[in-house]
């Protein structure tokens, strides 16, 4: 159990590049968090430093109040599980799982107990005497959680664990991530770059690119008040439609424009957005953003043409070119237009994003979490 | 047709492999007079052991007036009296050999993890350093090498050959095992850290047993460049008590009055351990090599 | 536990592994020495009657000897290598061609000092005592004594109706031309010129008997003069193989031992060997053509004589035996044993020649009943002595004697093989030579 | 990387450093030290100090400039061989059929042999009185009488390089089996779907696949025929007359039978130099990083 406090870090290779420039990041005792971002964007660097597997160059990290900076991976209390698990190909199941509490001179009952305990809870009892090349992907992904958590970590590390499960597992182990957290009652570090994951899982997301942290947040704040585009476009499937246009103001009211598209803003963001009448910004709208059911409302519709109609099942995708641009909304599918069908779609204008058009960054962040 | 193809190609193969060992074996059971003959008796008409007999049944002996061998080592059977010193030559080969194997692995297994599994400054500075001592000709390194063995006051004895057979199987036992270990997942270095192995332990008790098959190959080619180095034991031995198989197997071919056949057998003695172990090892030379190899 | 600790434990860890192991290796290798045994260096010949003696002198003295030996291919090399690097080594044996180099490198000592050694010189042949001295030193009592002499197949003469052997190199070349005729031999002349420690030897033979000198007796190189007999030697080496075909082109890859076996295995009519080689040559359990061996003189070149080669090898002091009062004393002691006389006998010397063939210089076992008889079983105790007497010790010997014998034998052997004309291989042996002499 | 790492890599690397630095480098320095006296052992009281007049001597003597022509056409005769042998060798292993375990293993044969041993044997197999060659072309009529073959200074060079080749030719098999093994089956499917015949598949995939195989195989042999000392030893001392004087062969003449340290160092020294420049070159011309 431990909070772990990473002050201004910083790493630079020997080569000069930065991997991170001045990150600071705060995560609670017991907290789930989940680094998000692109490759490269510095996410697995974080959780290397926070391993111990690689040092920082500049700043401090705590563990509680102590100074770890110099400690090695192997004198730190965490746990971390691997995309590829790197199972110990060379020794058993029972073996691979027990390795660190050999390592760390645990009494030989206490290690079986414990290795067992962890089986049991896994449901990988019967490999216990296997070799990690007699088991599927799901069954090694099974084993390198039960080595990480047999350990009783302060602190949980995992990078990417997922990734290379096909997509139905993927779904049965995030359950079982998030089960394992709240049983065992301790700090987790997720890393991954799907979004999915990371709004399924964590308490808090911390989205970074270059190795600057754009937003952290709950995934409701990350997902519904995205800091910037980049942020705003990582979450969401299939991603945020962007629309470019102008402020404007009448009749007390802020409306964004575009060409002969009108769309009247919530009353809320008035506060913000007051007295910017004719800046460029970037309307953001998330694709489920339509309310296909409701009466088309003045400077709450969208008039354009269906481009195209993509069924996936429950649900489609409806291809709609408004003043000279392509969205993309999702939509149920008993909704029958067609392609070329010029139609009217209501829009949810209460949580549109408004982003300056330039820089990225969105006029309505008020710097709350 | 192809079935055809690989038959005849892969005689013309064994063939070229085998026959000069074949011809080698035959002659070392010829009689003298049999091995003389024009042209030569490809089967031994009436083969002998005498001459492995002679090395192995000869012993250390006290010598008087009376027990003497009269005549000429000549009519013993050109048997020469140096015979006895082939099976102590073998033991001290064996014994260099084995001591090359245990500190080149000393050596240069550390040195290889770190080199491929640990991003340290320096490290490619190492690399290179390590590759360019694999350049240098062995020819080369005699004159310094017979001084400094000198000043250790190692001159004749089994410690010169130890020590100068490192530096010519280090660099190459580094070599393949850097080329091994980078083959390995480096998640599994991590993972090892992460569960609380210093690098050393993550070396022991991870990755070496993951490289057992180029360890044989690393532990096969030292043994062998070992057993069969001449060059520098021809330098650095003088006597039989340090001399190596190579050597006492040289230097029959210019004693004074010798059996062809008894040189032939000698040879056959010399070929039958590494070839031994080579084929029994086959396996693991050519999957410890090649990770090492391609990558290069 | 400090992080500095901890790294420097580790570190510890590695390092102590690798420097066990190392000592371990070392110790292993270590050889234990006996207390102070007499230290005697031999080549490897006649090692049972070495050990022999060496067991009666042991017996009779109490004293105790570390006997090794090492083949003469590799002796020259060996034992510069143990001076150099100080081996503990009391008495061996020397071959006269390097006896200056290691005098002048003060590895062998004088045994001037020594009445009980010098007194045997009484006894010994003149030119055998000559071939130890050096600066006016003498270093060693002999150990064995002989010269290369010429020898031939009586059946093979007989048989392409030639009645006597040849007198002259020239006769060598018409003897050898019928025999090949009559389908003999391919090559009835057996030569044998690799590149080894007898080439030398051989050379000499050739040039000695063609009325030749390496060099004059001042030391300067006559050998590329033309009317000296070096010239003519290797002109009519060269002809031989290359104009008359008597003498294998395989010559310059046939050592003496495999000369040797050619000869015994009937391959040839003629052939130059050392004396000692007789008794081998006419035993039947060596040789296919025993008891039709028999020797002649040296032929001569025109302008030449039956002159040959001699060579002796002895028994030398070293430096360091030397200096220390006691081992001095000791050495001598073993020197006597086997240089001179063992209970009041020339017993070595007479073993020597019983078992294996040795010659010795060492004049009244000429006088020996039993050595006459052993030697009329295979060979003319009458041609030895006339040979002898007509035998010269090597001309160039010096202490540049090893780097130059690399230049001439290569020399030598290139004008043998056509890749140069006499002229020039003779004169590029003189150059060097000359070169050597100078920076001395 | 962190300063645990830098430390115990340094503490990993530290027995292969001192080994090399104490068997590789501070014999190579020493040697140059050597090189610059006129040091002859049988000479032990007169060691003047000669700058670089060992290397005047060196460059001056005509049979240095014909050493290192010999051991270059040693080398090239002798990797060109090694290559052609090893390649054919290395696509027959790669065929799967009965007795390829066995064939494979029969091929160490050679490699593990001493070269002492493979010396003799060859030297017998070569000897002009009752060798096996000229006792099997005799029988089979090829030639009428013996001939001489070590002794032919025309035969020599090449006969050394053939024992030399018959004995490298396993460890270069293996290398390029490794590389022929690494080709992905799927690029010999496409061939043949697009049509290409055996030989254009051998010359378009295959060939090109081996490259660095190959790379390596030259490389490495080369290092090896250069350096390359036992045959000669064994087999002709240089011989007949300075028919296979090769350069290793002069660096011992010049130190362990002339003697004389200080040239022999010099040539050890120029040989080690002239090694490097050629690994280096190779490397540099052929496009591969080490």
């Amino acid at each position: 159990m431990a909070r772990i406090r990473l002050e201004s870090a910083g790493k630079r290779y020997p080569n000069g590049f930065a991997a991170l420039e001045s990150l600071s990041l705060d995560i609670r005792d017991k907290e789930f968090v989940v680094l998000l971002g692109p490759s490269g964007c510095g996410k697995s660097t974080t959780l290397n430093l926070v391993a111990g597997l690689e040092e920082l160059t500049s700043g401090s990290l705590y563990f509680d109040d102590a100074t770890m900076n110099a400690v090695p991976a192997h004198r730190r209390d965490v746990a971390m599980v691997f995309q590829s698990y790197a199972l110990y190909p060379h020794k058993s199941v029972y073996e691979n799982i027990a390795f660190g509490l050999r390592m760390r001179g645990h009494p030989a009952g206490e290690i079986e107990k414990r290795v067992r305990d962890a089986a049991r809870r896994l449901e990988i009892e019967p490999l216990l005497e296997r070799r990690p090349h007699q088991l599927s992907g799901g069954q090694r992904q099974r084993v390198a959680l039960g080595r990480a958590l047999v350990r009783q970590p302060a602190v949980f590390l995992m990078d990417e664990p997922l990734s290379n499960l096909d997509a139905a597992l993927r779904i049965a182990m995030r359950a079982e991530i998030k089960q394992l957290h709240h049983t065992m009652q301790t700090t987790f570090v997720y890393v991954t770059h799907d979004q999915a994951e990371a709004l399924t899982l964590a308490d808090r997301i911390v989205v970074m690119r270059d190795g600057v942290i754009q937003q952290i947040g709950s995934p409701e704040a990350i997902y519904d008040r995205p800091r910037n585009t980049f942020v705003a476009s990582f979450l969401g499937n299939p991603p945020i439609n962007y629309l470019e246009g102008f402020l404007r103001e009448k009749e007390n009211q802020i409306c964004f424009a575009r060409g002969a598209l009108s769309l009247i803003l919530p009353r809320q963001y008035s506060e913000r957005l007051r007295g910017q009448a004719g800046r460029p910004v970037k309307l953001g709208l998330r694709a489920e953003e339509v309310d296909e059911h409701s009466v088309p409302r003045a400077g709450e519709t969208l008039h354009g043409r269906v481009s195209s109609v993509l069924p996936v099942g429950s649900d489609q995708y409806l291809g709609f070119e408004v003043e000279g641009s392509l969205l993309f909304f999702r939509v149920g599918r008993d909704l029958r237009h067609k392609e070329g069908e010029h139609v009217a779609l209501s829009v949810n204008v209460n949580r549109a994003q408004i982003f300056d058009a330039s820089t990225g960054e969105s006029l309505l962040w008020d710097g709350s979490a | 047709m192809k079935r055809i193809f690989l038959f005849c190609a892969s005689t013309v193969f064994l063939v070229y492999v085998l026959a000069p060992v074949a011809w080698l074996v035959s002659s070392s059971v010829q009689q003298e007079a049999e091995i003389t003959s024009r042209p030569p008796h490809w089967i031994p008409r009436e083969p002998t052991l005498e001459n492995f007999e002679a090395i192995f049944a000869a012993k250390e002996k006290q010598v008087t007036y009376e027990t003497r061998r009269q005549g000429d080592p000549a009519t013993g059977g050109y048997i020469p009296s140096t015979a006895r010193n082939l099976v102590p030559a073998m033991w001290n080969s064996l014994i260099v050999a084995v001591a090359v194997v245990i500190l080149n692995l000393v050596v240069s297994v550390p040195a290889a993890y770190a080199m491929a599994k640990i991003r340290f400054v320096g490290r490619s500075a190492s690399i290179y350093f390590m590759l360019t001592t694999r350049v240098i000709p062995d020819i080369a390194l005699v004159v310094p090498f017979f001084f400094f063995i000198h000043k250790l006051g190692l001159l004749d004895h089994l410690g010169s050959l130890v020590i100068t057979y490192l530096a010519i199987t280090v660099p190459f036992g580094v070599f393949i095992l850097v080329g091994y270990f980078e083959s390995l997942p480096d998640e599994l270095d991590k993972a090892a850290r992460i569960d609380g192995c210093s690098r050393l332990q993550t070396l022991l008790r991870v990755y070496l047993p993951l490289a057992v098959p180029s360890l044989v190959a690393v532990v096969l080619f030292t043994f062998l460049t070992s057993w069969n180095e001449f060059l520098l034991a021809l330098m650095f031995t003088q006597t039989p008590a340090s001399q190596t198989m190579p050597i006492i197997v040289a230097a029959f071919t210019s004693d004074f009055t010798i059996s062809f056949s008894f040189i032939n057998a000698a040879g056959v003695l010399a070929v039958i351990p590494p070839v031994i172990l080579a084929v029994v090892f086959e396996r693991y030379i050519v999957s410890g090599l090649t990770a090492g190899a391609v990558k290069g | 536990m400090s992080q500095r600790s901890y790294r420097r434990r580790e570190f510890l860890k590695a390092s102590a592994a690798a420097t066990l192991a190392g000592t371990g290796a070392f110790s292993l290798a270590r050889q234990a020495f006996a207390a102070d045994p007499i230290n005697f260096f031999a080549w490897s010949a006649g090692v049972d009657q070495v050990k022999s003696h060496i067991s009666a002198f042991e017996a009779k003295t109490g004293l105790k000897v570390a006997y090794n030996n090492a083949p003469w291919a590799q002796y020259r090399d060996t034992l510069v290598t143990k001076f150099v690097g100080r081996a503990p080594l009391d008495v061996l044996w020397v071959s006269d061609s390097w006896l200056p180099e290691w005098a002048e490198a003060g590895w062998l000592a004088p045994i001037d000092g020594y009445p009980q050694l010098l007194k045997y010189n009484a006894d010994v042949d003149d030119f055998s005592t000559q071939s130890m001295m050096y600066k006016g030193k003498q270093y060693g009592l002999t150990y064995y004594t002989d010269y290369m002499g010429f020898f031939y197949d009586e059946d093979k003469l007989k048989k392409a109706g030639i009645g006597a052997p040849p007198k002259t190199w020239d006769e060598v070349v018409q003897q050898s031309l019928k025999i090949k005729k009559a389908g003999l031999a391919e090559y009835p002349l057996m030569l044998s010129m690799a590149r080894e420690t007898w080439l030398i030897e051989f050379l000499s033979a050739m040039v000695f008997s063609h009325g030749g000198r390496f060099v004059d007796d001042s030391g300067v190189a006559v050998m590329q003069d033309k009317k000296r007999g070096a010239h003519a030697a290797l002109s009519w080496i060269v002809e031989a193989v290359n104009k008359h075909k008597i003498v294998s082109p395989a010559c310059v890859e046939i050592g003496e031992l495999n000369g040797l076996k050619a000869f015994t295995s009937g391959n040839h009519a003629f052939a130059l060997l050392g004396r000692y080689r007789v008794r081998t040559l006419n035993d039947p359990k060596q040789s296919q053509i025993a008891g039709r061996v028999r020797q002649a003189l040296m032929p001569a070149g025109p302008g030449g004589s039956h002159a040959t080669v001699g060579w002796n090898r002895f028994y030398g002091l070293t430096s360091q035996a030397a200096a220390n009062k006691e081992k001095a004393a000791n050495a001598v002691k073993l020197i006597e044993w086997f240089g001179g006389k063992a209970d009041g006998k020339y017993a070595f010397q007479k073993l020597m020649f019983m078992d294996v063939g040795s010659g010795f210089a060492v004049k009244p076992l000429f006088k020996d009943a039993e050595i006459i008889k052993a030697y009329q079983q295979y060979s003319d105790i009458g041609m030895y002595e006339r040979q002898q007497a007509l035998a010269k010790k090597k001309d160039v010997i010096s202490p540049w004697f090893g780097e130059w014998d690399e230049v001439n034998g290569t020399a030598w052997q290139a004008a043998i093989v056509g890749k140069s004309s006499v002229d020039d291989a003779l004169r590029k042996s003189a150059d060097s030579w000359n070169k050597l002499r100078k920076q001395g | 990387m962190s300063r645990y790492d830098q430390m115990s890599a340094l503490g990993l690397l530290a027995p292969m450093l001192v080994v090399l630095l104490v068997v590789a480098v501070f014999p190579v320095l020493y040697s140059f030290w050597v090189s610059l006296f006129d040091l002859k052992l049988t000479r032990p009281h007169r060691v003047p100090f000669v700058w670089l007049a060992n290397y005047a001597t060196v460059f001056q003597d005509p049979l240095f400039w014909a050493s290192v022509w010999r051991t270059t056409w040693f080398t090239v005769i002798s990797v060109a061989a090694i290559m052609v042998i090893a390649l054919l060798a290395a696509l027959l292993l790669n065929e799967e059929f009965r007795g390829r375990r066995f064939l494979s293993a029969v091929l160490l044969v050679p490699w593990a042999i001493p070269y002492v041993a493979n010396g003799l044997m060859w030297k017998w197999i070569y000897d002009s009185g009752y060798g096996a060659l000229n006792g099997l072309l005799f029988q089979l009529d090829f030639i009428d009488k013996y001939m001489v073959w070590l002794g032919d200074s025309e035969k020599t060079l090449a006969l050394i390089a053939n024992a030399f080749v018959w004995k490298e030719v396993p460890l270069a098999t293996i290398l390029i089996l490794v590389g022929l093994k690494s080709i992905p089956g799927d690029l010999y499917s496409a061939a043949r779907v697009d049509g290409a015949n055996v030989w254009r598949r051998f010359v378009h995939i295959t060939l090109p696949a081996l490259r660095p195989s190959f790379m390596l195989v030259l490389i490495y042999e080369a290092m090896m025929a250069i350096r390359h000392f036992d045959l000669f030893f064994i087999l002709t001392e240089g011989g007949p007359a300075e028919a296979s004087h090769v350069l290793a062969w002069e660096v011992y003449v010049e130190t362990f039978r002339k003697l004389s340290f200080g040239t022999g160092s010099a040539l050890a020294y120029i040989m080690a130099i002239l090694t490097f420049l050629l690994a280096f070159a190779l490397i540099r011309a052929l496009g591969k990083k080490l």
